[in-house]
């Protein structure tokens, strides 16, 4: 099991390697250095995957030292291998090494290279620490450490200052999230004694449900997941975000950092279930998460911010899913997402590097001949986010809708919405990008690299593929992934749904879908419209759409502009006008009694004498009274 | 008696490199003389010695000179002598006048702080409290920036007006205790004052500290004087004299008012954390970066002393641990302010930025120093605020909600300068600017190993504070 | 000589007191009635004399010798002081060409 | 001999209010000396020979002869300098009376009755005095005489009429 340290070490080589050397290193050394140690801890990943099988065992934890260790807070630096954690990691390194290799091809030619493949193993190598973590420390460790790659990656092209603004916006959002969640871990600590899962998870059965501190634990928590899986009301970073290299966005942004709020969640999910409260909080959140994004998404004309939307979207499915209790079919979700977001994103990067760096859909159009092989795997992604049988997300997203009739039809009516949005959204941009002519005269569109199609065909694979790993038993299947996960996750069992609802519900469903896509193929190949430009004017709701509904703005005016004018205020006023004086005038105060006894000091010898005489009396009648 | 060689070495160096004629010499001698110290103190962390030492010094008030040390002073005398060598180092290949002088007043500077920090005696202590200002004031005033005279001036009296309490207190204490009186601190612990009495007491002992540390609303002078000093100056001021304030209130505070500490504490912890949020949303706006670190290094003592008056077990040793980092980030903070001022010649906002399209590693080195600053894990920053934090958790949520938005508050400015500063297009002013040399390399990889080394492994650190913190809650 | 010893012994201590208290006052009404720097110092004089004698008083109550002692070296301090503050005052007139006291008020700082 | 006292005392304050009060300075010393020797008797009705003699010689002999010859050799018997103001006059009367009262309320408060020492009539005598004075204050006895030559070599400083190395008088000013 100590095969387990190699795993999060070998990116951390990578790291060192490629970011001390940064000097040596010669075109693409740094990238394949990255994508094969990379690739190594990936098959160290699935080695570990078999091991654990064949162990028979759950669950091992590999301790590497005592990191701190003070009277009853004990946090080992320890690796805790469990299902939920080998499917992180083999999502991780899995899709980690496809974008490594696929950033081979798209950051050729970048002056600093390098230190994108340096920055990326480090993402990787956090990215790792939080979801083999063994506690909740450590967890926090990689959570922060993805929070900075992300912030390094999105700043990656640092020269221009609206990217370094979005950088630090992502970050600042993460760290109020990580607030939440650092006094949510405190919280537990005082409660239980430990941060450790396993001690938690133990003691947590004692504690009634639905009482305060649970409620407040979870809540906290849920509060540093809401930062970093980007939901309501701490989203607004993931779409500026974009401003990072495409690779990254499709590691960090799409496959693997946004995910963590889920797997936290997933992995407390022994503490969720005993606060209802909470699970109703996530169940709001995600779907009004889910359906709002959604809805951004409709008018977005920038190829990455629809992704984008369309990622936070994903996640409100994910949250909803975790608030129904479902927490493997939430990480079943992560995983499928994993794969066609992580294609949808090397795609877009694929078609803007085609673009020579548009990337703005009004532009582009009539790729699909030029380029065949992204078309046909965007095509393939386009189908499973939309949840289209057979494609992986069919089966990820469906089991999600079911989950939510089970609990309310009206939930599912809400999350089926959603989905319908979702895949009219991801086919206007589908057809505005393959389909129709080209609207950019004096661009010619070339099929990247190899080096860049090969992940593109392998994601699409499993994409097309992925769904088949949790078969549900409506169509013959037992739920292997779902299963394999029941001995890390607790997911609350509702009563089983039976199989002639289900059916309905997924005819439905695809019924819907099937109107929705002709619906978009109309407006967009048919009559071949295409968006408004910037400066057209658009009906009060569809602006308002197109601007993201204002909250960016909105949180400026409440948030920073606030925050701006009181440090003004404090410096201009209090530091300046109060506090400064106050000292200065204690000074001043001094000189100014100075020069008042100066005047007694005017060498008049007979008024020393008096004075002397006068102190005296003062004196001897002193005396006397005491 | 290797505790007085602690003390002796920088002392008579500090005499000795005062009379050298050549530049290189005093500044070599100068750092051979912080190293040898520093391997010393290593030494006497290794083994510790049980026994202190102690010779008659003032008979007829019963005053002995007596030195010991224990985890809390430890800590202290490693910051002190491992920040030193570096202290000293920045001075290096820079054009300064009288070097033999400034490296003279910095080891006295580095006496008078060992002194400090190992003193048993309250009189003792206060001596070496009050040397410790002296070269620090000449330092300021000879070698400072713009406005120096004013600045450190009004830095001088500043401090100088919170020991008189503490000169004060002193002697009342001295008169309280039985017998022959003595300033021991063992005597002044097993004084048995009344709850009346150590109320004011508390005040009076409390304002030299909080000045020196500060807490607001102490504060004022130093964010000008942070600004105005040398890089020297500012290393020493912010890196070790800052501590003296938490120390000098450990050693004093806890064991001898302890009632006064009580009635006291939520009106202290509630003024740190005044602080924490007002220096941090000061820092927001400001357009200096040497400012703006002190300010955040203002943000991040007013943590410590709201952590330091919850005094439970993991304020304290996080505390401790947070002395230790934040000695150490601060240093390496102000050496690279110090190095953007050379390449630069500026350290307002509007005149920089893009710096790392010239220097990269620079850069990094600046951006180590900066994640270690608003505490990211895995550097040393983390552990020290992640336990205070915890501290203030067990007294009140309220309290570690309000601390905790040193994170999000600290990240926002910080990042803010280093943004400003380091990214950003390449400016036409800066074409012939270079990256590090061999100098800065010596100087800032050690103190950037260290914030990532401690953050890693913390464990050694608590260790050593581990007699100390037990000490602390017992009184307590 | 009995006659003496025995009759001071009528005389109450307090008696002395109040006739030294007068003398210093009128010593002390001297120095801040007028500005002739003589007078002044004849002022001092009187009121050093005052207390010599109180102190011989109390000597003799007292039967302590010391208290003798302790006029003698009154004595010698006012010869001293007497000697150096005439010498001031023919300075003072020497170059001011007054004994006014007020002249002396740059005597300060 | 209890009336001497009191005649002596008579003339003592009488003496020392002209002292005070007459205009001319010559007056004044003439008045001090009478006061003084006033004095003289009192130490001798105190059994203090050694005082007396002392005293006679010290301050009617030295002290006040030293007076005229400076009241005499500079010519300040012409009364120029003028009175102070009647205001400050006033002052410097309820001052002093002032002091007065508050000694006399001193004294009567810290009356105490305590025992009489067994009167001895030899300590005034010279022989006791000096037994006193070389025995237990034979160094500071020894020290008074270099207050003395310091004293003595001030005055000779200040009186030496060397223009240059004293400071310019400055410009005469009211008077």
């Amino acid at each position: 099991m100590n095969l387990a340290l190699l795993v999060p070490l070998l990116p951390l080589l990578g790291f060192l390697i490629t970011g001390l050397g940064y000097k040596k290193l010669k075109h693409n050394q740094a990238g394949i250095i990255a994508s094969m140690l990379v690739a190594l801890s990936f098959i160290v990943s699935v080695t570990l995957f078999f091991i654990l099988k064949s162990s028979g065992k759950d669950s091992a934890t590999v301790t590497l030292f005592n990191w701190i260790n003070i009277g009853s807070l004990n946090i080992p630096f320890a690796f805790l291998i469990d299902h939920l954690s080998l499917t992180m990691m083999m999502i991780v390194t899995g899709i980690g090494t496809l974008i490594h290799i696929y950033s081979i091809g798209y950051m050729h030619g970048d002056e600093r290279v390098n230190s994108f493949f340096a920055q990326m193993n480090l993402f990787t190598f956090s990215m790792l620490l939080l979801v083999m973590g063994s506690n909740y420390l450590v967890l926090f460790i990689g959570w922060e450490g993805v929070g900075l790659c992300s912030y390094l990656l999105i700043g990656f092209w640092y020269k221009n200052p609206a990217y370094n603004y979005a950088a630090r916006k992502a970050f600042i959002m993460n760290r109020i999230g990580d607030l939440g969640f650092i006094l949510g871990i405190l919280l537990l600590f005082f409660t239980f004694k430990s941060v450790t899962f396993s001690e938690v998870f133990q003691q947590a059965g004692a504690l009634q449900t639905g009482s305060t501190t649970i409620t407040l634990i979870t809540l906290l928590l849920l509060v540093g997941a809401l930062g970093k899986s980007a939901q309501i009301p701490l989203y607004t970073w993931l779409p500026d975000a974009m401003a990072g290299p495409t690779p990254v966005s499709a590691l960090i942004h799409a496959a693997t950092m946004v995910t963590a709020g889920i797997y936290m969640i997933a992995r407390s999910s022994i503490l969720y279930n005993l606060a209802p409260v909470t699970l109703e909080v996530i169940v709001v959140i995600g779907l009004a998460t889910a359906i709002f994004a959604a809805i951004i998404g409709l008018k977005q004309n920038d190829i990455k911010k629809v992704l984008a939307y369309s990622t936070v979207s994903q996640l409100g499915y994910m949250f909803l899913a975790l608030g129904l209790g479902a927490y493997s079919t939430a990480v079943f979700h992560v995983t499928t997402h994993a794969f066609f977001k992580a294609l949808l994103f090397l795609g877009a990067g694929s078609v803007i590097h085609a673009m020579g760096g548009e990337q703005d859909i009004r532009k582009m159009g009539g790729l699909k001949s030029k380029l065949p092989v992204t078309y046909l795997t965007f095509l393939a992604a386009t189908l499973a986010i939309s949840g289209i049988p057979p494609f992986s997300g069919f089966f990820s997203k469906d089991m999600i809708l079911s989950k939510a009739f089970e609990q309310n039809p009206m939930l599912y009516a809400l999350a089926l919405g959603g989905a319908l949005i979702t895949c009219f959204y991801m086919f206007r941009l589908l057809y505005l990008v393959f389909f129709g002519e080209n609207r950019t005269a004096n661009v010619h569109p070339h099929e990247s690299p190899k080096v860049m199609t090969v992940p593109l065909m392998i994601l699409a694979v499993l994409s097309t593929l992925g769904g088949f790993l949790n078969i549900p038993a409506l169509l013959g299947g037992k739920l292997g992934f779902s299963s394999y996960l029941d001995s890390a996750v607790t997911s609350k069992s509702g009563e089983e749904m039976n199989h002639t609802t289900e059916m309905g519900l997924i005819a439905l469903s695809l019924v819907l879908l099937a109107i929705v896509i002709y619906w978009a193929y109309n407006t967009f190949v048919k009559k071949a419209e295409v968006p408004a430009g910037d400066e057209v004017q658009l009906p009060a709701f569809q602006k308002a759409v197109a601007n993201k509904f204002y909250v960016d703005e909105l949180y400026r005016a409440v948030f920073e502009k606030p925050l701006a004018s009181l440090s003004v205020f404090l410096f201009k006023k209090v530091e300046s006008l109060i506090l400064d004086p106050a000292v200065n005038n204690i000074g001043r105060g001094t000189a100014v009694l100075g020069a008042l006894t100066r005047k007694l000091q005017r060498g008049n010898i007979s008024f020393y004498l008096f004075a002397m005489v006068a102190g005296i009396l003062l004196f001897i009648v002193f005396i006397l009274i005491i | 008696m290797i505790l007085l060689i602690l003390l002796l070495i920088p002392f008579i160096s500090g005499l000795a490199v005062a009379f050298f004629k050549g530049t290189q010499a005093a500044r070599t001698f100068a750092v051979a003389s912080a190293i040898l110290n520093l391997v010393i103190t290593i030494f006497v962390l290794v083994n510790p010695v049980s026994e202190g030492y102690s010779a008659e010094w003032i008979g007829f008030m019963n005053i002995q000179f007596n030195l010991a040390t224990d985890g809390i002073s430890l800590v202290m005398i490693l910051l002190t002598n491992l920040l030193f060598p570096f202290v000293i180092l920045a001075g290096w290949g820079r054009s300064q006048r009288n070097v033999p002088m400034l490296n003279s007043l910095i080891l006295l500077t580095q006496a008078a702080l060992n002194g400090v920090f190992m003193a048993q005696n309250a009189f003792l202590f206060y001596v070496f409290w009050e040397l410790a200002l002296i070269p620090v004031y000449f330092i300021l005033l000879v070698w400072g920036g713009d406005d120096r005279k004013s600045i450190t001036l009004r830095f001088f009296i500043y401090t100088l007006a919170g020991s008189l309490f503490l000169l004060f207190g002193i002697i009342y204490l001295y008169q309280l205790t039985p017998g022959s009186h003595t300033t021991d601190f063992s005597a002044f612990n097993q004084l048995q004052i009344p709850e009346q009495t150590q109320t004011w007491l508390f005040w009076i002992l409390f304002v030299a500290f909080a000045i020196k540390m500060p807490v607001f609303p102490f504060h004022t002078w130093q964010p000008p004087t942070y600004k105005m000093a040398s890089t020297q100056g500012a290393m020493i001021l912010a890196g070790v004299m800052t501590k003296m304030g938490i120390y000098g209130a450990l050693r004093f505070l806890f064991p001898i008012v302890p009632l006064g500490v009580q009635f006291w504490q939520p009106v202290v912890i509630i003024l740190g954390l005044i602080g924490v949020i007002y220096a941090s949303v000061i820092a927001f706006k400001h357009t200096n970066l040497k400012t703006m670190i002190a300010y955040s290094s203002m943000a991040h003592i007013s943590l410590m002393a709201a952590a330091m008056f919850v005094a439970n077990e993991y304020a304290v040793k996080g505390l401790l641990f947070q002395v230790m980092s934040h000695g150490i980030t601060i240093a390496a903070l102000f050496y690279l302010a110090c190095l953007v001022k050379e390449k630069t010649g500026s350290t307002e906002f509007h005149q920089l930025g893009g710096l790392k399209n010239k220097a990269p590693i620079f850069a990094i080195l600046f951006l180590i120093a900066v994640l270690g600053s608003i505490a990211l894990p895995l550097t040393a920053g983390f552990v020290g605020e992640f336990l205070m934090i915890a501290g203030l958790f067990q007294q009140s949520f309220w309290y570690a909600l309000f601390g905790g938005l040193t994170m999000i508050l600290g990240a926002i400015y910080m990042l803010y300068a280093y943004q400003r500063v380091m990214l950003g297009g390449q400016k036409p002013v800066f074409e012939k600017v270079t990256d590090l040399n061999r100098l800065d390399y010596i100087i800032l990889i050690p103190l950037l190993v260290l914030i990532i080394g401690l953050g890693v492994f913390p464990q050694p650190v608590f260790d050593m504070i581990k007699i100390a913190g037990s000490a602390l809650t017992m009184a307590h | 000589m009995k006659d003496i010893t025995s009759a001071i012994q009528i005389i109450p201590l307090e008696h002395y007191i109040l006739l030294c208290v007068t003398l210093f006052s009128i010593g002390l009404l001297g120095i801040l009635f007028r500005r002739n720097t003589i007078i002044i110092l004849m002022s001092i004089e009187l009121m050093l004399n005052s207390v010599n004698l109180l102190v011989a008083a109390f000597s003799a109550y007292h039967s302590d010798p010391a208290g003798q002692v302790f006029v003698f070296f009154i004595m010698i301090v006012a010869a001293a002081e007497v000697a150096v503050g005439l010498s001031i005052l023919v300075m003072m007139k020497r170059n001011v060409d007054s004994v006014d006291i007020n002249l002396l008020n740059r005597l300060k700082w | 001999m209890v009336f001497l006292f009191y005649l002596l005392s008579a003339v003592m304050v009488i003496s020392g209010l002209f002292v005070v009060f007459s205009r001319s300075p010559i007056n004044s010393v003439l008045s001090l000396i009478v006061c003084f020797i006033a004095m003289a008797g009192h130490y001798i009705l105190l059994n203090s020979q050694f005082l007396a003699v002392v005293h006679l010689i010290v301050y009617t002999g030295a002290i006040m002869v030293l007076f005229l010859f400076v009241i005499m050799l500079l010519n300040l018997n012409r009364a120029t300098i003028p009175q102070k103001t009647s205001m400050t006059r006033v002052a410097a009367v309820v001052a002093g009376g002032l002091f007065f009262l508050v000694m006399v309320a001193a004294t009567r408060l810290t009356f105490e009755i305590h025992p009489r020492y067994p009167f001895s009539s030899k300590i005034g005598l010279v022989s006791e005095v000096g037994k006193a004075l070389f025995h237990e204050f034979l160094l500071p006895f020894e020290v008074s005489s270099v207050l003395f030559i310091s004293a003595m070599i001030g005055a000779m400083i200040f009186g030496k009429k060397d223009k240059e190395s004293l400071p310019q008088p400055p410009p005469k000013e009211g008077a």
